[in-house]
């Protein structure tokens, strides 16, 4: 036909491939929810106390940062929100790179972007947190 | 122009055309040619049931079954087919169950059953549960299930393809199926499906009336293109009036409704069937209770601002039951009249609702040019075919039996058929005809619109060819409708497009209607008595010693040239019940 | 032709009018048009015909290349869904009265499958993706002679998704679909959810394979747009999360 | 074949669709936060000065502001994060999605009106001096 058509957007023309045999998208829908149930408390708390606790975000300074990092409890905190935060995030700008990109070139780029960038910045986050030394400078 | 070669090609996938696919094509290459979706079949509006004996919630046997179907459609029954079909029926039901289909269920996991009009134990000493239900959606899970186990078994479908003819090849002297000429809707292409048998399972023709419970696609193709051909149609007089359908609107209310307990009533609340079928009342069959309503109108009885309608009361039943077993039309009701039936009585008057006659076949299916001989692998299931199994009056639920049973039936003796032949050769230009029809409405440059004479049409059906009949309405309706043929010959097309063209098809369809609309007033006026559907006031009376018998319509060509309707007769075959008085 | 009946025999009560509608349809004809585009049409309507009526009547009067399908004509054959006023409806299911009829009514066609014509599109990956999810039973052991047994609990289960009438409602009015086309899409996961939660299947396994696909269930965000806008009141994201919860209680 | 982008109206969904667009945005904007904050607490291996010049602009009126906004989104997020758990989990879930949807709209405004006031007040001191 040679009239004009509107095309639907990246309607499933050829015929879908059929399962791979893997339940990795079940994994990851449910690493979104159990992350997103411990982040509540992680990254609630966090706020709160960084941002409302005696003076806010007003207090805020080396030193703070400092006398926090030297307790296990803050490390073991921050670092389990890093890493949680940043997979759930991760993963979950995954699923919005599927949505919208149109064509397969383009989501496989994006997709190398966002999970380079997210581990960069998980290891930077991680080396951050252990090897802090409050007695710098 | 494409053409295509299989064994079988089936057109039309409601409930029959479906059925007999199943059979079909796993005993030879088949295919399926619908204008509709399969799923968009009117088979999805059926809602009430489909009767079988299978006696789970109380005594029953197929031969009971058998006698109400006879006594039901007022002895124009060929009984063979009924006995057929009653017997075959209890299978149907399971398997159908077997395919999937989510029947409603007994306490004990049994297929469910509830009282259906005209169905009784023991020849009529009381109503009997025999209609296996799924909630008021029995049609729709038979659509679904039928489609779902299309898919299962891999049947090819051509969707939104028309079939505007059937090729026939003449050479031997006796017409002989080879195929069928369709319009395909989405490029305006002319298709040849050549085949070896050809099934027509394309559903009535309501839209012939303005008030009906049909679909606005139900506009008797099939039966117009094998009425075009010259082979006859059965029985057309015969067309069944639903009691209830919504005021105004037509749209069905089944009669489970009233098989659940529900009552008709009057204005004045008083429960008129009483009167008409003192032993079963409101389960009385359909033509009889359209009649009552009717005269309970005229006789000014009548409810409403107009008096124009009366009442189906389901306020006394327990208000979980309504919600349970008739949640759709109790829907229906509350969105179209914005009337609730749990406390609300709601509004009904017959509607046009199911062809009693069509395309006549033997029982093993097989489509007959007279009275006696068959077009070779031609066959007909489903309602535009007339077997006969449901005579002058079809029983609520018999319908969705009738596709099954014979739809199965002609799934298997179309492919056996095609099984044991060659391929029959195509007559010179078998899509000559279907061009200059498609290609005439097309290009012309008439002044009549489609709609306006569809409109005409269904409003004169609707007082002169309704539930009663006179001569003097139908000649009015005749005069009319002939009228109308004139008109329609200039009749215009806006859209001169090719794709999606539904202006071409909408003015198609009105010429089948047409034609339609004609055979039933002629073969009406010619039916000088009442039975079953047919009620004439100047005959109130059956007349078996004139008219026990069937009506064959033939179109025929008279000394100027013009198109007439021939009628001639066919003997009732009768085997085991003598016609005797029809007392509810 | 209809009888006339007299002035005076008619109460004053419940006398309807018909008022003036003006529809703003979104029309594209492949023939000419390269661009859909609007279009406005003003009818006389009681307040009680349906939108269907509307259309049929703008076909029939006005326009006649005005191009839509329908059938039964009242919400059970599932032909005429479109986007009415923005959502998702069945033409023949919504009525003049319920729409605001002081602004344009505006209709279009759904949205995320090709639009062949008006309001066409075209169904064919919609009945492709319902295909896969084997929409059949698939019955265990030999057959019995009788019906299989079910209880009435048992068939109750499963009863809300048997209503399904493929109109496409679901599927269109899902913010996943329109932009992934490949999604199996709402309509395709009530099918195979009626199948899962009914007691005489034993298709589990396979269905679920097919749902647990990168396309399956998975991608749906419960936005809920599929239950509001399905014609038949199915609780669609409530089956879809009923078969999520299947995949990972019965396979993690 | 394809010719034309469709331009039809805005498809009209429920509370549903729009809790969804906005559980993405606060999704996508909270991500990206995280990413500079991770960069800008790395500071803390440069020197403290550096650390605490990069802190001082999170004390201004703008970025505090800000600031607000991303507990917000983070809140937001959190908040209808659980909806959506429990319309997966529980039974019940999809056919109460709207209450929850209302539910948390107003957790959210009770948090965010003294939350907004706590993280305000520090700056809006600065701004205009403290009250005797
Ligand atoms: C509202 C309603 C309720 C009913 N309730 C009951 C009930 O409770 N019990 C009962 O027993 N019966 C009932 N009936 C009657 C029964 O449903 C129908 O008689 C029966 O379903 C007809 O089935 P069919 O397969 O013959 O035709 P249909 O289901 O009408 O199918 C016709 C098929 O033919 C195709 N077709 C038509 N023309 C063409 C063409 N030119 N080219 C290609 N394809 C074509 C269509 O696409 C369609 O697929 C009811 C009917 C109605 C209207
Ligand atoms: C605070 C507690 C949090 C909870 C309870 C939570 C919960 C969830 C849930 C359940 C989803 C899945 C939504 C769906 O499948 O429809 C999700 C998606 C997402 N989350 Fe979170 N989350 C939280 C914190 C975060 C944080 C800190 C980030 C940023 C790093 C984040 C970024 C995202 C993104 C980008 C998505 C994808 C959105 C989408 O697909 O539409 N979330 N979240
Ligand atoms: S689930 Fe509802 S909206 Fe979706 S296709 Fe079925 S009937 Fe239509
Ligand atoms: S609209 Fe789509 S996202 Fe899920 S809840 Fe319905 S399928
Ligand atoms: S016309 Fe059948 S659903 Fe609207």
């Amino acid at each position: 036909m040679s009239a004009p058509s509107i095309d639907a957007p990246r309607s499933p023309q050829g015929g879908r491939r059929t399962s791979q045999r893997s339940n990795f998208e079940l994994y990851s829908w449910l690493f979104m929810r159990i992350s997103g149930l411990v982040l509540v408390f992680l990254v609630l708390g966090h706020l709160f106390i960084m941002n409302i606790l005696d003076g806010g975000v007003q207090r805020i300074n080396f030193a703070f940062v400092a006398g926090r990092w030297a307790s296990p409890f803050w490390q073991s905190w921050d670092l389990l929100m890093l890493w949680l935060a940043m997979l759930h995030g991760t993963n979950g700008m995954r699923t919005i790179i599927n949505d919208y990109a149109e064509r397969d070139q383009t989501r496989f780029w994006l997709k190398m972007l966002l999970y380079v960038s997210a581990a960069f910045i998980i290891l930077l986050g991680t080396l951050v947190i252990f090897t802090f030394d409050p007695n710098i400078g | 122009m494409q053409t295509h070669t299989f064994d079988v090609i089936i057109v039309g996938a409601g409930g029959a055309g479906m059925r007999a696919a199943l059979e079909s094509s796993s005993r030879a290459r088949t295919a399926v040619l619908t204008k509709l979706y399969p799923t968009r079949s009117h088979t999805g509006a059926a809602q009430g049931g489909m009767c079988a004996a299978l006696a789970n919630v109380e005594e029953d046997n197929w031969e009971w079954h058998t006698f109400d179907t006879i006594k039901g459609g007022d002895y124009l029954v060929d009984q063979d087919a009924a006995e057929i079909m009653c017997k075959e029926a209890i299978d149907a039901v399971l398997d159908l169950e077997k395919m999937g289909l989510p029947f409603n269920r007994t306490p004990e996991g049994r297929i469910d059953q509830r009282r259906f009009g005209g169905h009784t134990r023991n020849h009529g000493e009381a109503a009997v549960r025999r209609a296996c239900y799924a909630a008021d959606r029995t049609g729709h899970m038979i659509l679904q299930t039928l489609y779902q186990n299309c898919i299962k078994a891999g049947v090819e479908f051509y969707n939104e393809f028309y079939v505007l003819d059937i090729i026939l090849n003449e050479d031997s002297g006796q017409p002989v199926a080879a195929g069928a000429v369709a319009y395909e809707l989405a490029t305006g292409e002319i298709h040849i499906f050549r085949a070896k048998s050809v099934v027509f399972a394309t559903g009535g023709y309501g839209k012939v009336w303005k008030t009906t419970s049909n679909a606005h696609t139900l506009t008797g193709d099939g039966m117009g293109i094998v009425w075009r051909k010259g082979l006859p149609l059965e029985d057309m007089e015969f067309y069944q009036f639903h009691p209830t359908g919504l005021a105004g609107l037509g749209v069905l209310l089944t009669e489970g409704a009233r098989g659940e307990g529900g009552i008709l009533r009057n204005a004045s609340g008083e429960r008129f069937m009483e009167r008409y079928a003192p032993t079963i009342k409101d389960l009385a069959p359909r033509d009889m209770v359209a009649r009552a309503m009717v005269q309970e109108v005229r006789e000014g009885r009548g409810a409403g601002p107009n008096k124009d309608y009366v009442y189906l009361d389901l306020t006394h039943l327990p208000a979980e039951q309504v919600e349970a077993k008739l949640p759709d039309i109790t829907e229906f009701a509350r969105t179209y009249l914005g009337v609730d039936p749990i406390n609300e009585l709601v509004p009904v008057f017959p509607t046009a609702h199911y062809a009693m006659g069509g395309v006549p076949t033997n029982v093993h299916t097989e489509v007959l040019r007279d009275n006696e001989h068959v077009v070779p692998g031609l066959y007909a299931a489903g309602e535009v075919a007339c077997v006969s199994v449901h005579g002058a009056n079809r029983l609520g639920t018999n319908s969705l039996l009738d596709i099954n049973v014979f739809g199965r039936r002609a799934g298997i003796a179309a492919a056996e058929y095609a099984n044991s032949v060659e391929l029959a050769e195509l007559p010179n230009d078998p899509q000559g005809a279907t061009i200059a029809l498609v290609e005439g409405l097309r290009s012309g440059a008439g002044s009549e619109r489609v709609a306006a004479l569809r409109k005409d049409m269904q409003e004169t059906m609707d007082m002169n060819a309704q539930v009663y009949r006179t001569e003097a309405t139908l000649k009015q309706a005749l005069s009319d409708v002939q009228e109308l043929k004139a008109r329609y010959k200039n009749v215009s097309v806006q859209d001169k497009g090719t794709r999606y063209n539904t202006d071409l098809i909408e003015a198609i369809e009105l010429g089948f209607l047409l034609d339609l609309a004609e055979v039933t007033v002629v073969s009406a006026l010619e039916r000088k008595e009442s039975r079953g559907g047919h009620a004439r006031e100047d005959y109130p009376n059956r007349d078996d010693v004139n008219f026990m018998r069937h009506t064959m319509a033939y179109k025929a060509e008279d000394v100027s040239g013009e198109d007439y309707v021939r009628l001639d007769y066919k003997p009732v075959t009768v085997t085991r019940y003598e016609p005797m008085e029809r007392k509810y | 032709m209809a009888a006339v009946v007299e002035e005076t025999t008619v109460p004053e009560t419940e006398v309807p009018v018909a008022t003036d509608v003006t529809f703003r349809i979104r029309r594209f004809l492949p023939d000419v048009d390269t661009e859909p585009h609007w279009e406005d049409y003003t009818i006389a309507l009681f307040p009680t015909d349906r939108v269907l009526t509307a259309l049929e009547k703008i076909k029939g009067e006005v326009d006649g290349t005005l191009s839509f399908r329908r059938s039964c004509g009242h919400g059970i054959c599932g032909s005429d869904a479109m986007r009415i006023n923005g959502r998702n409806r069945l033409a023949c299911k919504t009525l003049v009265k319920d729409l605001d009829t002081s602004k344009p009514i505006t209709i279009e066609a759904i949205k995320g499958l090709e639009v062949e014509k008006d309001m066409i599109v075209d169904m064919e990956p919609f009945f492709a993706a319902y295909r896969q999810v084997l929409p059949f039973l698939i019955p265990e052991g030999h057959e019995p002679s009788r019906e299989r047994l079910q209880s009435a609990e048992d068939r109750a289960r499963f009863d809300d998704t048997t209503k399904c009438i493929l109109c496409a409602c679901c599927t269109t009015s899902c913010p996943v679909y329109w932009t992934d086309g490949q999604y199996f899409g709402p309509a395709a996961i009530v099918a195979a959810h009626r199948f899962i939660f009914d007691s005489r299947d034993a298709g589990f396994e396979q269905r679920l394979e097919v749902l647990n696909d990168k396309e399956g269930v998975w991608r749906c965000r419960t936005t809920f747009n599929c239950t509001d806008a399905c014609p038949r009141g199915i609780e669609v994201t409530k089956a879809i999360q009923e078969v999520k919860r299947a995949l990972i209680f019965r396979r993690v | 074949m394809a010719t034309t982008t469709p331009v039809g109206t805005l498809y009209r969904g429920g509370e549903g669709m729009w809790t969804w667009v906005l559980h993405r945005v606060t999704g996508v904007a909270v991500f990206f936060f995280l990413f500079v904050h991770v960069l800008d607490t790395a500071l803390v291996r440069v020197s403290p000065e550096a650390y605490d010049l990069v802190i001082a602009t999170y004390k201004t009126p703008i970025v505090n502001l800000l600031e607000v906004g991303l507990v917000g989104a983070v809140l937001y997020h959190a908040l209808n994060g659980l909806r959506v758990i429990l319309v997966d989990f529980w039974s019940k879930g999809p056919r109460y999605q709207r209450q929850m949807t209302w539910t948390i709209a107003a957790v959210w405004l009770l948090v965010m009106v003294p939350g907004t006031y706590f993280m305000m007040i520090h700056t809006v001191e600065a701004l205009f001096g403290s009250t005797p």
